[in-house]
């Protein structure tokens, strides 16, 4: 795990996104952010709360309510030399940013033969269990990542999501950047020290050697979570974080599942046609003469999110499913 | 074109007494209602967030009271107003606000999607603007199947930020679908001033597409009542779409979370409107001035109502949740 | 192969989904088509040319250049007691209906706690090699394939597309239904007698005993194609076609593969979290121990779709391709 | 508010004669370039479909000549004219068409994706309405950039269909961004025409947002120029935004392969505009009339056209393809 833990600097996930924000601003007088409500309100989140006022309403944009608009404007903006931020409340409306992020953003540069660059970040959301029903909860990262010529990372602790963030604001390429909005309080070491992390390398968030949990974003908590239940039982779990999923650090995968001959992937996008299938086939096929057991996957249950509270907690992987699906695996069940 | 030009007092005068009186108690039901849904967030009981309707109450009741029962509503975030309005009964909704099988939708749907078929109410929706094709596509249903049913689309301001609505309002005067598109300018897109987020005016935006524009006070059920039902018998007729502008504002937090708002507008504001644009209070004091009802009539709906709130709320939060099995029922229709 | 080729009645598919439309429209007053040039024009591709003159403009009625629009409007009509067939001219175009589908349509049966049903169709087309570029030429049903509440169809003959989108019309929810453009004059059998596929039941094409071609839409003729080459060498390759994304007939899939021991997944979206994931993770799970050999996939090459010819080509699988890697899975090469 | 009116024909003779020559070069460009895409497609050496752009040549001329080198455009599936017009070469044009390697785009782009860094053509797009977001983007770039660049974005009336076209002009106007919307209404979408597709009046669709507006004869490259002129001018000096509405036609099909075209319009319709209201045509008559320029001039500049374009032809008919390995290249910047 690439986050030392020794008390230093303690910061929220929110707190981590707005000072990679924050630096990039001040660093590069290209970057700007747009968005409904990032300004005063500093998003509906409170996660850019402060930002206006060093930055001013030039740069921190409050936008009409047109996510399709302002993902346009962002491509027009980078291909002429700005480097925007657009920022989408709910991971759920980047159904209205399609044709701009896949039919534009993502080919531009391809279609014009290498001359066009678009250097933007779509800044979204995405997780459930916040009782937002289903048009405020969904996880929809498996689109962009099916797509080639965009970016996609889901990082999970404050540390990755400020080097992610920085790194996405000084690729050349749209990169959409996915934040769990239940991870915005979540703490975690950030040094004071500027760093960047490269997309498209995963992080072992803990070493194991028994079965490999690869998670993304949040579901890296019900992994490590699961890894100290399983450590109970005596089953030593690896935890691999991608941080990306377009790239995807494949190779880092498939040699830990190689090692431990077992693995579980978990997301929380729909499980039917979503990352975890990738993964999942990514390791099938690579660690084929490793494996000692399928390779299994968990993702959100395939229903559209339910509002009520009894219903809502059903359909995210839990850190008792994986314990449950690693000790199937393992022969322990 | 604007209605309230037109409108004379004596037109109110026409309207039968009953009517007002139950326009005045839907108002009273959806503030209280709204109050209550409050009081569920803030002790805790309601998962999540929910968007209360409080200070727009006319909009809702004037416009549904011109519609028939099986005419379609759309509805949005802030949809309980659109919901009571319609007709539907306060027990089921507070079920679905607190997420219980009695619910609306089972518990499925919730405060931001709750719908009501029995009603015509096509549903809530979390998605601003999002609705906008629906509301014109029932119109066009019914249309095509050739019903005289009316659709109506409520939207707020902010939802002209909205493509989607363009491409409806295109479609529907293109086509004359019977639809109204209701657009509630409270002023407030969550956090920010409607003017940093719509240039022009609000009314040429269905001008742009030939479309029959009205534009009411907000807070004055009467103008709203009967401009709405110009333009519905006017849809019911044949005579198309319309847009009817109505000036409102909401009187709390976008939600029932936004509890500091000084730094997008001043309590004064909020002050004036609450107290000098109440649509309950205006209503009240016409009738009274008309010696059409005093206070008696209606501290006796208000009070009817509060028991009928109350009594539905401990209902809806002594009812059952869902039972784990119903996760993955209802993801298609059989 | 469910489509005998007794010489009886032979059509395009083209002409196939036309006389399926025709038979829903003729059959049920509530079916109309809206689109893009569906009426006088009869499509770009004039698969509908004709229909205007029986069921008139008020049923087949051509719309305004408004993607998200339409599917609104179909969606609002589903609700209401109508079964529209929205007609998408190219299925790149599916960007701009994301919202009105995946959070309408998709999720207001669920929402509604099961009061609303949207019975509606989506009709796009998909495929590459028309030399239409990058934003003409994406087969892009994966996304749609990834959300609960939409079913989605990729047939590969006219029988199949002709009994699928009957299908798809009576069903009750909302279907999105993909074509490959180039198939339009793919001729084959389809009886005169009136009869309904249904959603979710994979056809064997072919069948076999060495490997299995698991193929969708016209990669189903490259997988036959490589069939034939790879009898010649004496392997017998069956041809599994899915017919439906979602629902997946998993079952017979993973049946066949545990049969054959080997599989390879065919498809032309793009191969990066597309639909080879999905079907080949179901097969490395469901058939893990039957399995000699790592299931591979083949999809699009990841890139923007090229307009040079010389390049376009490149980028779709061929039969060629097919048999180089079964040869290799079969211990061949 | 239109140009129209207020343009006398005495301004025109303000221009200078150099320029009114070379705005006939560049149609004479654009023409004899179509024809040849064309037979490129009918002798089958062109991959695919094109749109020629003949028959609105004064438009893209008109309002390119009003810009500068460092100004941006966008364009349409209906590109060549605006690539040309903005000052691209032939050959990488006519090598991109072919999916050569010295193509503007190294072939990958093809007709509908052309682009011209080095003359501000931020590409064609095949998405109706795709480039709304772009151009206004792009302005708002300049802008914040401080440079006085303007944008123009160029689309069919059929992108009135497209949502995004007006979340483009409400925030163009709300933050006054430097961008011309130039609306060619050649009154088809594609076997269509406008009056099924489109409500009220085309210029309503920009006033709604309080977008200046301006109306033209798109054949009469004059009226063309001096409105585009104007409403650059004002952009450049921080006017903001403005709508200009162009009316013109397409002489041929909606693509190369629209040939019987009857269904949708008459022959007859098609002859008038081609004879009476040629752009060539109607700038060679005045400047005739005016005794500015005589035949041979003309028949000069048509043969060296002519000379140049087949020259490209040629060239780029025996240009490579892009190697192989080029078919992963770009999908990402270093
Ligand atoms: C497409 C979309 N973008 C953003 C949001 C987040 N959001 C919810 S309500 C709201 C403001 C809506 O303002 P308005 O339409 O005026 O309605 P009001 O809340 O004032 O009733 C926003 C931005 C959303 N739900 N949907
Ligand atoms: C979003 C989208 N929908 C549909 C199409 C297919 N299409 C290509 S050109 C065209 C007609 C465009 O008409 P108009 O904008 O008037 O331009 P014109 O062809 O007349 O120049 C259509 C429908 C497309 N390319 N993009
Ligand atoms: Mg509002
Ligand atoms: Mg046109």
């Amino acid at each position: 795990m690439s986050t030392p833990n020794n008390g230093e600097r303690i910061l929220t996930f929110a707190q981590a996104i707005k000072e990679a924000l924050a630096e990039e601003l001040r660093r590069d007088p290209t970057v700007f952010i747009i968005g409904e409500d990032v300004a005063e309100a500093g998003t509906a989140f409170k996660v850019l709360t402060g930002l206006v006022d060093e930055f001013g309403p030039e740069r921190v944009i409050d936008s009409p309510i047109s996510e399709a608009g302002i993902t346009g404007l962002g491509v027009g903006a980078a291909m002429t030399g700005m480097r925007p931020v657009v920022d989408i409340m709910f991971g759920d409306f980047i159904t209205l940013t399609m044709d701009q992020m896949v039919n534009q953003a993502a080919k531009i540069h391809y279609m014009s033969g290498g001359k066009f660059k678009v250097p933007m970040v779509l800044r979204t959301t995405m997780g459930a269990t916040r009782r937002s029903a289903a048009q405020h909860s969904q996880s929809l990262h498996t689109w962009f990542s099916h797509v080639p010529g965009l970016k996609v990372a889901v990082p999970s602790t404050p540390y990755d999501a400020k080097g992610l963030l920085k790194a996405a604001i000084r690729d050349d390429n749209p990169v959409a950047f996915f934040e769990d909005k239940m991870m915005y309080q979540t703490k975690g070491h950030v040094p004071a020290e500027e760093y960047v992390i490269p997309l498209g390398v995963a992080d072992i968030k803990r070493e194991g050697s028994d079965i490999s949990l690869v998670a993304t974003s949040s579901m890296v908590y019900v992994a490590l979570d699961a890894a100290v239940k399983l450590a109970e039982i005596g089953i030593s779990a690896e935890v691999v974080d991608p941080r990306t999923t377009l790239p995807l650090d494949g190779q880092t995968i498939v040699e830990s599942a190689k090692k431990t001959s077992r693995a579980i992937v978990i997301d929380e996008g729909y499980e039917q046609y979503g990352v975890t299938a990738e993964i999942a086939s990514v390791i099938a096929d690579g660690a084929f003469y490793y494996l000692d057991a399928p390779v299994k996957r968990m993702g959100a249950m395939n229903v559209p999110i339910p509002f009520s509270p009894a219903l809502e907690d059903l359909t995210v992987p839990t850190a008792e499913q994986v314990v449950n699906v690693a000790k199937m695996l393992c022969g322990r069940a | 074109m604007t209605t309230k030009k037109t409108t004379a007092a004596g037109d109110y005068l026409k309207i039968d007494q009953e009517q007002w009186i139950h326009m005045y108690q839907q108002m009273c039901k959806i503030r209280t209602f709204e109050e209550h849904a409050n009081q569920l967030y803030l002790s805790a009981k309601m998962p999540g967030l929910t968007h209360m309707y409080s200070g727009q109450e006319a909009i809702a009741v004037g416009v549904c009271e011109a519609l028939r029962v099986d005419d379609y509503i759309t509805s949005t975030h802030r949809g309980h107003g659109h919901c009571l309005a319609k007709g539907a009964e306060i027990e089921p909704m507070f079920a679905e606000l607190l997420g219980k099988e009695a619910g609306y939708c089972r518990g499925k749907g919730g405060s931001m999607h709750i719908a009501d078929q029995t009603k015509g109410n096509l549903g809530a929706n979390a998605i601003v603007g999002g609705s906008a094709g629906i509301a014109t596509g029932a119109a066009m249903s019914a249309k095509m199947r050739g019903t005289d049913q009316v659709a109506v689309c409520f939207f707020g301001e902010g939802a002209l930020g909205q493509g989607l609505v363009y491409e409806a309002m295109n479609m529907a005067q293109l086509w004359s679908f019977p639809v109204i598109y209701v657009c509630e300018n409270n002023m407030y897109n969550e956090y920010t001033h409607f003017s940093q987020t719509t240039a022009g005016a609000l009314l040429d935006r269905a001008k742009a597409f030939g479309i029959h524009t009205a534009e009411v006070n907000g807070q004055d059920v009467r103008e709203v009542y009967l401009a709405a039902q110009t333009l519905v018998e006017r849809a019911r007729q044949g005579g198309g779409p319309a847009f009817l502008l109505c000036h409102t504002y909401r009187f709390y937090g976008h939600h029932v979370g936004d509890i500091n708002r000084e730094y997008y507008r001043s309590k004064q504001e909020e002050n004036e409107w609450k107290t000098q644009r109440d649509p309950l209070r205006i209503l009240k004091d016409w009738l009274t001035e008309q010696n059409r009802a005093d206070d008696s009539l209606f501290e006796s709906i208000d009070k009817q109502v509060a028991a009928q709130v109350e009594a539905a709320v401990a209902q809806a939060l002594t009812a059952p949740y869902p039972d784990a099995s119903e996760v993955n029922q209802h993801v298609y229709a059989e």
